[in-house]
């Protein structure tokens, strides 16, 4: 490569971590973007003038498809299903990463890595580890979409020995890679990634679907990771770096959100937890217990005679795309003088930042929008904590009873509030499917029915 | 070439004379040929190896993954959407790998799979950017 | 090498023979010189040389800017006086360079200043671990 | 150089890496130390199991010496005399570099750069660089020392042309260091070195004794790049990383200093600010207004009667040696009873975190020692201020008066506390040479004398 070439990819670099750094506050994001939008044309050019690239109009034509492709379906996208387009979107890199590996292996002296039937130890290694750590990217960010999505059932598919089966096909593969070093057979090359592809599939379809966003966080590393190992191939720096800050992205992602629910990375992998939300039972401890259940007119009149409002949504809210909804009530009482504020927990929704992105939506200003370590204090100075759609994120059993699957996870101290305000469907459970004693405190009131129903009824009755 | 002159063998000379001429050709060849034997292994030993990129890649990995704990760690909890976008996209940085595949005039096979790899991942390169963008024209402060 | 066999010109060879065994061998000389010549191109071009460590090396340099800068500014204030202990010490590492100035067996002049170098490194890899440890063992917990 | 040498210097860097990672908190700092040691050990170890180096006597013989020359020099100094000892330390690592890039210059072949005579044109350029950087650090810091430790006077010294002069020497050197590459002439090597040690000199000299701080870490900040500009030269990446760490964290403690001051870098480099403490005179305002001076009885039995005590120090504490005192008197008040803190500004005394290491030697408990954003606000619930040997950043002018040369720098708000103490010698002005309105306050006591004494009498009186 030359100096040139290195040169600007070392600058599209810097500009991937520009894009990055860019996303510490709102304000800077929009300049990262750009950053980052820069950088990649910046790679992109700079490769199309390389030496070995003889004709422009493959790979331009190319560009030009996918990306009118990805304009569309960007552009047309609803926010609600932000989760499942991000497991698409890695579903195709992993392919790629395939594909590259793949080229990489037919045709070696593109990349001056040897000739075919003759290539380095070192490339075949990598190659062989890139193409299958994307080919287990490719089917399982297909799983994860198909789960988000509701094409494929969300409950954790188990069966007996598939962990063996797991360890069993991990081990051949790594056999098979280390044959293909020694042979370069092609045969055994798409072995393996015949295995990776089964690997993929059997890896997340015991997982619940509730947790694909930990999933499809990790995924987004594993995609960064093949980047990595075909940069290695290629003896491409600026493939090796990205992967690496991808990487490090997705695997913080998923920390956070174990840390958020209190589980361990491993415990979520092994999978068998949460299964649909429809199939959680409102349970039997509920009818021994008095309930307060109040109107949309009961609530309206609390909150119109509160002086400050936080409002906690959950993943019903985003389901029930009642976030305009809400924006419109909270502009009412602020307009009646209260101080409206909205609490977000790190793992409420579905995704990291997915209620953030839905808030923004319905234009809340972000400096309404609390972090749950910036307003958990304030909760008791609080009237009126208005949940909506919001259930495991709010239960006190957390914090006191060690027995609950969930202890340990921190969680949003609405109790504190004068009065909590829930809008659910019923008395059933969230994703973790705990009871949350809170629906049965003297100072909470359930306003049972949808989130988007319930509020438009309390805007009508605010009115 | 300096020993470009061609030799012709006329009656005049006597034979022991072109044994020595052509064992000394001989020599020169063989040196020629260790030569060349020493520059290949110097390519190899040096680092324009291969097993030197590894070290200094991995240099660079390792850092780079120490850049990219810290720049993750630093981003706001409201945007780890958009960072999810935006990850998305610059993954998708394996273009060039799938270019250089494309590229060759006689590619065969390998230039089909650089060719479908390229629309993949430009799929990912726009479609991530646009989204990202998508999310964060929606932030906005008070008043705004 | 595989030509190693001397060739012999005996009288029952006809000259005309042995001048074509002559040409052949000057053509092979030829190509390996050609071969020597590539491969001491190919050495210059590629990752060996000079060149291309300058751009891996600005690429390492650039990752560990960024990460002192994150590094640093994570370091809490209390402890800015160590910062500058241990970073005292480890820019000391030029020891490094050092020990290789004095190390060969025939240094002369550079050996003396390899020498002096190592000893003032020294000074400062012992006396700013030390510093830094004197001062660290102060900070202590309420307490502790 | 081999691989396995490489992978070592890798590993050295990362422990690097991880120790100044562990400054980020007093625990992890301890093993923080630890990983830069091994670190360090490594590196030396690796390189000499060297191809190329021969004999082990010469290099163990040189460690030995100056180790130990070290070690006693870090036992020995007083905490007080921190800023020298950096200083001089700095200046070490300048001329290590200088010799190195000299004998790299006169034996290339132990670095594989070429022969004597026909050096790498980037290496002779990178080895220029590093020797004149070097250089420039070397002189640079003994100047630095002196004026620190009042060998040479700290007044600013200032002559006519000075800054044409070092622009015209600095001109000079850019040229020879080009004639250098195309001669590699060692005259003109010389030449290049001499010049960089008078630069070292003229660029230091004008600057003021008080700003020597910014410009030790100025100094630490180019022996890190001296570093990695030799780590160019021979292709060294564990020179070029650890280099980029150093310069990183130079420039970072001199940009906190300057915001600690409000002073812009350029400003500090152009010199001119600061003479020497004794310099300051006590202003003429002071005799006009009213001041409420106090005995150290008063002072005792004001704080014994408090809930509250805020302790401020500053460079008179340091300079007295008072804080062992100041430690006692503080226990004295909380055995009683009273809650007593530390209040640190980001530039109180000579270096960062000069305060902190002195607080720390007089056995104080570093969580009661707080920074100035975390104090800052509690000063209108507190009783008192007990301001030791501190004055500018207490100044209240850096808040409200434009015309001031402090103005807009951050201060600690003292004067919210309900009383003022402030133990220093006379009236007189701090390092800035402005004014303290604080002094003529209603709510302020003057406690005139020495730091050390006053907070000795305050203990018998409060006994
Ligand atoms: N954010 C992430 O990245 C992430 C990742 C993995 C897992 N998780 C998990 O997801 C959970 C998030 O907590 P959460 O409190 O936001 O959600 P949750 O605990 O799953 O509770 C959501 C509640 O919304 C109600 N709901 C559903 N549809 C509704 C509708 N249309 N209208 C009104 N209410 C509706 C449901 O009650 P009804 O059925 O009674 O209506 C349910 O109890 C946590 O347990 C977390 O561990 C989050
Ligand atoms: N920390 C850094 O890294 C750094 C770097 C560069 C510059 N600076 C500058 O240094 C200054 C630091 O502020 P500061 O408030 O700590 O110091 P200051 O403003 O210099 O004030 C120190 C005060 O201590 C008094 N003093 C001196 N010796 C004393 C003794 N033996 N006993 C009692 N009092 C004594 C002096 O007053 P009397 O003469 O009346 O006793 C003087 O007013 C700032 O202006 C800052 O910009 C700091």
């Amino acid at each position: 490569m030359d100096t040139m070439t290195s040169l600007s990819y070392l600058i599209s670099a810097i500009c991937f971590i520009m894009a990055l750094r860019g996303l510490s506050s709102p304000e800077s994001a929009r300049n990262g973007v750009l950053f980052g939008m820069f950088g990649m044309a910046l790679a992109i050019v700079t490769t199309l003038f390389h030496d070995t690239v003889e004709g422009w109009i493959l790979p331009l034509f190319g560009i030009a498809l996918g990306g009118s492709i990805g304009a569309v379906i960007a552009k047309k996208i609803d926010m609600r299903d932000l989760p499942q387009l991000m497991a698409g979107f890695h579903s195709l890199v992993g392919l790629a990463a395939v594909f590259v590996a793949l080229s990489a292996y037919f045709n070696p002296v593109a990349y001056g890595i040897g000739t075919v039937g003759d290539i380095k130890l070192n490339s075949l290694i990598e190659m062989a580890l890139g193409a299958a750590i994307g080919a287990v990217t490719f089917t399982g960010s297909i799983i994860a979409f198909g789960k988000l999505q509701g094409l494929i059932s969300g409950k954790p598919v188990q069966f007996f020995g598939q962990h063996k089966l797991n360890a069993a096909l991990g081990i051949a593969m790594i056999v098979f890679i280390m044959i293909f070093c020694g042979t370069q057979d092609m045969f055994t090359l798409m072995l393996i990634v015949g295995i990776a592809l089964a690997l993929g599939i059997l890896l997340i379809i015991p997982i619940g679907g509730a947790d694909m966003p930990v999933i499809v966080s990790m995924l987004n590393s594993y995609s960064g990771w093949a980047a990595a190992g075909i940069g290695f191939t290629l003896e491409n720096t600026l493939l090796i770096i990205t992967g690496a800050l991808v990487g490090a992205s997705g695997a913080i992602l998923s920390y956070i959100m174990c840390k958020g629910m209190n589980r361990s990375f491993l415990n979520v992998i092994l999978g068998g937890f949460g299964g649909d939300d429809d199939a959680n039972s409102i349970t039997a401890a509920a009818g021994d217990r008095p309930v307060k259940i109040g109107s949309a007119e009961d609530a309206g009149f609390i909150m119109q005679n509160a002086s400050s409002v936080v409002i906690v949504p959950g993943y019903g809210m985003a389901v029930a795309q009642a976030q305009h909804a809400v924006r419109e009530m909270a502009d009412i009482l602020k307009a009646e003088g209260v101080k409206v504020r909205y609490a977000i927990h790190p793992v409420a929704g579905r995704m990291p930042g997915h209620m953030n992105v839905l808030l923004a939506e319905a234009n809340v200003p972000y400096d309404e929008v609390l972090e749950l370590e910036d307003i958990n204090r304030d909760f008791s100075q609080t009237d009126v904590a208005f949940v909506i759609g919001a259930n495991d994120i709010t239960n006190p059993a957390a914090k006191t009873d060690p027995a609950s699957p969930i202890y340990g996870m921190p969680v949003l101290d609405v109790e504190k509030a004068k009065t909590v305000l829930f809008v659910k469907r019923s008395l059933g459970t969230g994703y973790a499917g705990v009871d949350n004693p809170l629906f049965f405190n003297e100072n909470t009131m359930m306003l049972l029915g949808d989130a988007k129903t319930m509020s438009e009824n309390i805007i009508k009755a605010m009115e | 070439m300096s020993n470009q002159t061609t030799i012709v063998i006329s009656p005049e000379n006597e034979p022991q004379n072109t044994e020595i001429l052509i064992n000394v050709i001989r020599d020169q060849s063989a040196k020629l040929n260790e030569m060349a034997n020493d520059l290949t292994h110097a390519l190899a030993a040096s680092g324009g190896g291969h097993g030197d990129f590894l070290v200094m890649g991995l240099t660079i990995f390792v850092l780079a993954c120490f850049v990219g704990y810290y720049v993750v760690w630093k981003v706001t909890p409201a945007l780890h959407s958009p960072l999810m976008g935006i990850t998305n996209a610059i993954s998708s940085v394996i273009i060039v790998g799938a270019i250089l595949a494309a590229g060759p005039a006689d590619g065969g096979f390998a230039k089909l799979l650089g060719f479908l790899a390229i629309t993949l991942a430009s799929v990912n390169i726009f479609g991530g950017f646009i989204i990202t963008r998508r999310m964060l024209s929606m932030f906005k402060k008070k008043g705004a």
